[in-house]
């Protein structure tokens, strides 16, 4: 019998191992199921449980959940390919992100992976001509509102995010990684010029870009939520390509406390590591989720919301953010 | 402009259901299912046999039917609505 | 959560967990006949629940969560409770059902054909559902049909039937014995009370049927019917069915399967009894 | 349910109904009046009514403070002769009743709910409240 496990570290596992859901009575599979859904890992799942031993009625829910990923994969890998074409009179490389980076590339990291929208990273000089080329292509602004416009151009690592009007997805384009008003300033150039290009003509990211990447987002901006998911990126990433050279260029970067404190806390939730310090603080608040889906621990949740806010701007910037902000409300 | 070549989708990548005078069709890179009126039918199907230009596709046209209105810049419009759908492309 | 409940509803499984034990009561008397999901798994999780810690005591609000939730969801007052765990229960079948092609209409079955009903809520395929259902035709669903792409078939999804202002009446007079839920005056919707389907259409609701009618039915208009050409049948099913884009290739092969294997006809109708005379009529003709 | 009419191959659908080639026949190419390509979207619009009981702030929270103008557009706050957001949530149900028969949202006035409607008939996928407005755009009975 499995042992009742009251968090997240029950996903960590089956993902990690999956002949650990062998004993798996109904009530753990439901709550399996269901945290995998709020965590947007049921696809990964899915893919990761395929072929094993399990009651009827989960094997459904799993084959559709392959599904459902494999017809995400396909809008995803579509709406670069539009993308593609809108941008191919612009003569810039351009480098997908995340989930559609993956895909694109055939990582294992992509496989049964929810995509959302679109990101892709361009030269900061080129940003005017994608943004043109995107907009004579049918993308539009999200929110024409002036003060988050400035703020965007201003301040962040993106322009403001676009959809398309027919196709109803939202596109982000990125210059940096992280936003201009965080301590750390990756080296984008560096990002670029290590770029891969694809067949199509596309590009992804290094593997050890892909893998700082994902660490940067992870500890250096968000406030950890859909940590799971960007944690078991970065798992399939050293499975698949190993971390050579990979110090030295976090080190570049600016993120070796981060790339490093992944690696930890990747040794922890999936492997037999075990976590020591702050690292347990970040484990809490990564598998704060209980057997319904719903978050748990919200004063841990609390403490890395505040910080993902301090970590992004400086203290006199976010204090004129949240004026302004608050004036408005 | 006149240069360009047109593509349409790889073979196997449409699934066509003829309805009534509107065809469904299922696009399947992209997922998308479009309805579609004459000519856009006979359109993806010239270019289902190769990709062409558009005085090309506009002579292919012309041995299969009697094009009453079939001036280039009809036919150019109609081309362009296919590629902001994403059923053909610029090669 | 403090309270929880699970049911089988046709083919899908559901378990609604709850801060309050009054809405579950209300489910499990109201579902007792129904079956537990397949191996105890069930496919969707359902949450109601209180916003903040005292309302669940003070002016308690009902929020809807789950699996699958849109953002704009408006809590409900616990009075509503029913209603909002039904609400919560569409909306997974809504967004997240991926294994037969969600069509938003009503069915009933007759020697192992169905005929389906599809429509603009107002439209009366709800009430013309139970009505045929009166007549000896078996009830299998007043909201969501489910098409198996693998089969053609279609399989019942009879969970309760919410019933709107006037319909509520109706429906009493037509199945005096029914077992219905409490009367929820001036809700979002209305006045709404809850109808369990009679014991055969729950006995039988495993049981899928061969689409053979697809009727678009509009209330409110002098009796006419008329053929829908194929094209518009497509695409009022394609904004009829919630999945229909999500579920790909499968959901164009069984919807374009359907139009092709069914005949599809509007019918506008004054009053339910003029409306059953112009299903059967169409019935009797196929 | 492999029997129907499913072609997948586009070169033989130039003759839909026949499969074969058959007489010469005229095609227009300029006579397109509409678009001869209409793709079809997510529908939640039918069903929403019956999952969901929702509500439409105005503006969405993130552009809470702005004002709207006359056209339904989103300005700074105090514009002259746009209007200040509302101070609640309008819900669906209301909404649906002032697209439909033109009476004016709940605490305005006729010329405040018809730019408050524009802006709502504005509102694209993203932003607060959109969901809700889709499941009020009831397709043609």
């Amino acid at each position: 019998m499995v042992r009742a496990v009251s968090d997240a570290r029950l996903l960590a596992r089956a993902l990690a191992d999956p002949a650990s859901i062998v004993g798996l009575d109904a009530d753990g599979w439901t709550a399996l199921l269901t945290m995998a859904r709020a965590e947007q890992l049921i696809g990964t799942l899915a893919m990761r449980l395929d072929g094993l031993q399990m009651p009827d009625g989960v094997q459904a829910i799993l084959a559709d959940a392959r599904a459902a990923a494999e017809h995400g994969r396909r809008a995803a890998l579509w709406e670069a390919e539009m993308a593609r074409r809108a941008l191919s009179a612009v003569d810039c490389p351009v480098i997908l992100l995340k989930g559609t980076a993956f895909v694109a590339a055939g990582l294992s990291a992509g496989q049964g992976r929810s995509i959302g929208d679109l990101d892709i990273l361009v030269p900061r000089a080129s940003l005017d001509a994608v943004e043109a080329a995107l907009l004579a292509a049918g993308w539009e602004w999200v929110k024409p509102d002036p003060y988050d416009d400035v703020y965007y151009r201003r301040w962040m690592h993106e322009l403001p995010p676009l959809i398309h009007r027919e196709r109803d997805r939202m596109i982000d384009v990125h210059h940096t990684i992280l936003p201009l008003t965080a301590r750390i300033t990756p080296d984008a150039a560096a990002l670029i010029d290590g770029s891969f290009t694809l067949e199509n003509g596309l590009r992804t990211l290094s593997p050890n870009g892909m893998l700082i990447h994902a660490a940067a987002h992870l500890f250096a901006d968000g406030d950890l939520a859909g940590g799971l998911r960007n944690l078991w990126d970065i798992r399939c990433l050293i499975e698949e390509f190993g971390t050579d050279g990979l110090d030295m260029e976090a080190k570049r970067h600016g993120l070796s406390r981060e790339v490093s404190r992944s690696l930890r806390i990747i040794d922890a939730l999936f492997a037999e590591g075990t976590a020591r310090g702050t690292d347990r603080l970040y484990i809490r608040r990564i598998t704060a989720r209980d057997g319904w889906g719903r978050p748990t621990r919200p004063i841990t949740r609390l403490a890395f919301y505040v910080r993902s806010h301090w970590l992004r701007m400086p203290p006199a910037m976010l204090a004129r953010h949240l004026w302004t902000k608050w004036r408005k409300a | 402009m006149s240069g360009t070549i047109f593509r349409g989708p790889l073979d196997g990548g449409l699934l066509i259901a003829p309805l009534d005078e509107f065809t469904a069709v299922y696009h399947r890179a992209s997922g998308i299912t479009h309805l579609l009126t004459e000519p856009a039918p006979q359109i993806l199907a010239v270019l289902g046999e190769g990709a062409s230009s558009l005085d090309g596709l506009l002579e292919r046209l012309g041995r299969d039917y009697d094009l009453d209105d079939g001036t280039r810049e009809a036919l150019a419009a109609r081309l362009e609505e296919l590629v902001e759908a994403g059923l053909i492309e610029r090669a | 959560m403090r309270h929880d409940f699970s049911v089988r509803i046709g083919p899908v499984g559901f378990r609604i967990g709850s801060d309050w034990r009054a809405p579950i009561a209300e489910l499990e008397s109201l579902y007792c006949d129904y079956p537990k999901p397949h191996d105890g798994v069930p496919d969707f999780t359902v949450r109601l629940f209180a916003r903040r810690p005292w309302r669940r005591i003070i002016r308690p609000s009902v929020e809807i969560g789950g699996d699958y939730m849109l953002p704009e969801a408006a809590p409900l007052p616990l009075r509503q409770g029913l209603l909002a765990a039904e609400m919560a229960m569409n909306l997974q079948m809504a967004l997240g059902a991926r294994r037969y092609l969600l069509l938003h209409a009503s069915a009933v079955e007759r020697d192992g054909r169905a005929l389906l009903m599809t429509g603009v809520s107002g439209a009366g395929k709800s009430t013309l559902a139970t009505l045929l259902a009166a007549k000896g035709w078996r009830f299998m669903g007043d909201e969501f049909a489910l098409l198996d792409p693998a089969t053609g078939l279609i399989h019942a999804f009879p969970r309760l039937i919410s019933l709107k202002n006037e319909a509520i009446a109706a429906a009493e007079l037509a199945w005096p014995d029914a077992r219905m839920g409490p009367l929820m005056p001036a809700t979002p919707k209305g006045d709404i009370r809850h109808m369990v389907p009679d014991t055969r259409a729950i006995a039988a609701m495993d049981v899928p049927a061969t689409p053979a009618l697809l009727v678009f039915p509009r209330y409110g208009f002098q009796a006419e019917t008329r053929s829908v050409p194929p094209a518009e049948a497509f695409v009022r099913m394609t904004q009829a069915s919630t999945n229909y884009v999500a579920i790909g290739e499968a959901g164009f092969r069984a919807l374009t399967g359907l139009i092709a294997a069914v005949p599809s006809v509007a019918i506008d109708y004054p009053d339910g009894a003029s409306a059953i005379e112009q299903v059967e009529a169409l019935w009797s003709a196929l | 349910m492999d029997d129907i009419e499913l072609n997948q191959d586009p070169v033989a659908t130039a003759e839909t109904d026949t499969g074969v080639p058959s007489r010469r026949r005229v095609l227009a190419l300029g006579a397109v009046t509409a678009g001869m390509v209409v793709s079809i979207r997510p529908a939640l619009a039918q069903t929403a009514g019956s999952v969901l009981n929702c509500e439409i702030p105005v503006p969405d929270p993130g552009r809470a403070g702005s004002y709207i103008d006359a056209d339904g557009g989103v300005v700074p706050a105090r514009t002259k002769g746009a209007f200040p957001p509302s101070t609640r949530a309008f819900k669906g149900e209301e909404v649906k009743r002032a697209m439909a028969s033109g009476s004016t949202l709940p605490g305005t006035d006729s010329d405040r709910s018809r730019a408050y409607v524009k802006y709502i008939r504005r509102l694209q996928r993203g932003q607060g409240g959109f969901t809700c407005f889709a499941s009020l755009q009831m397709p043609r009975g």
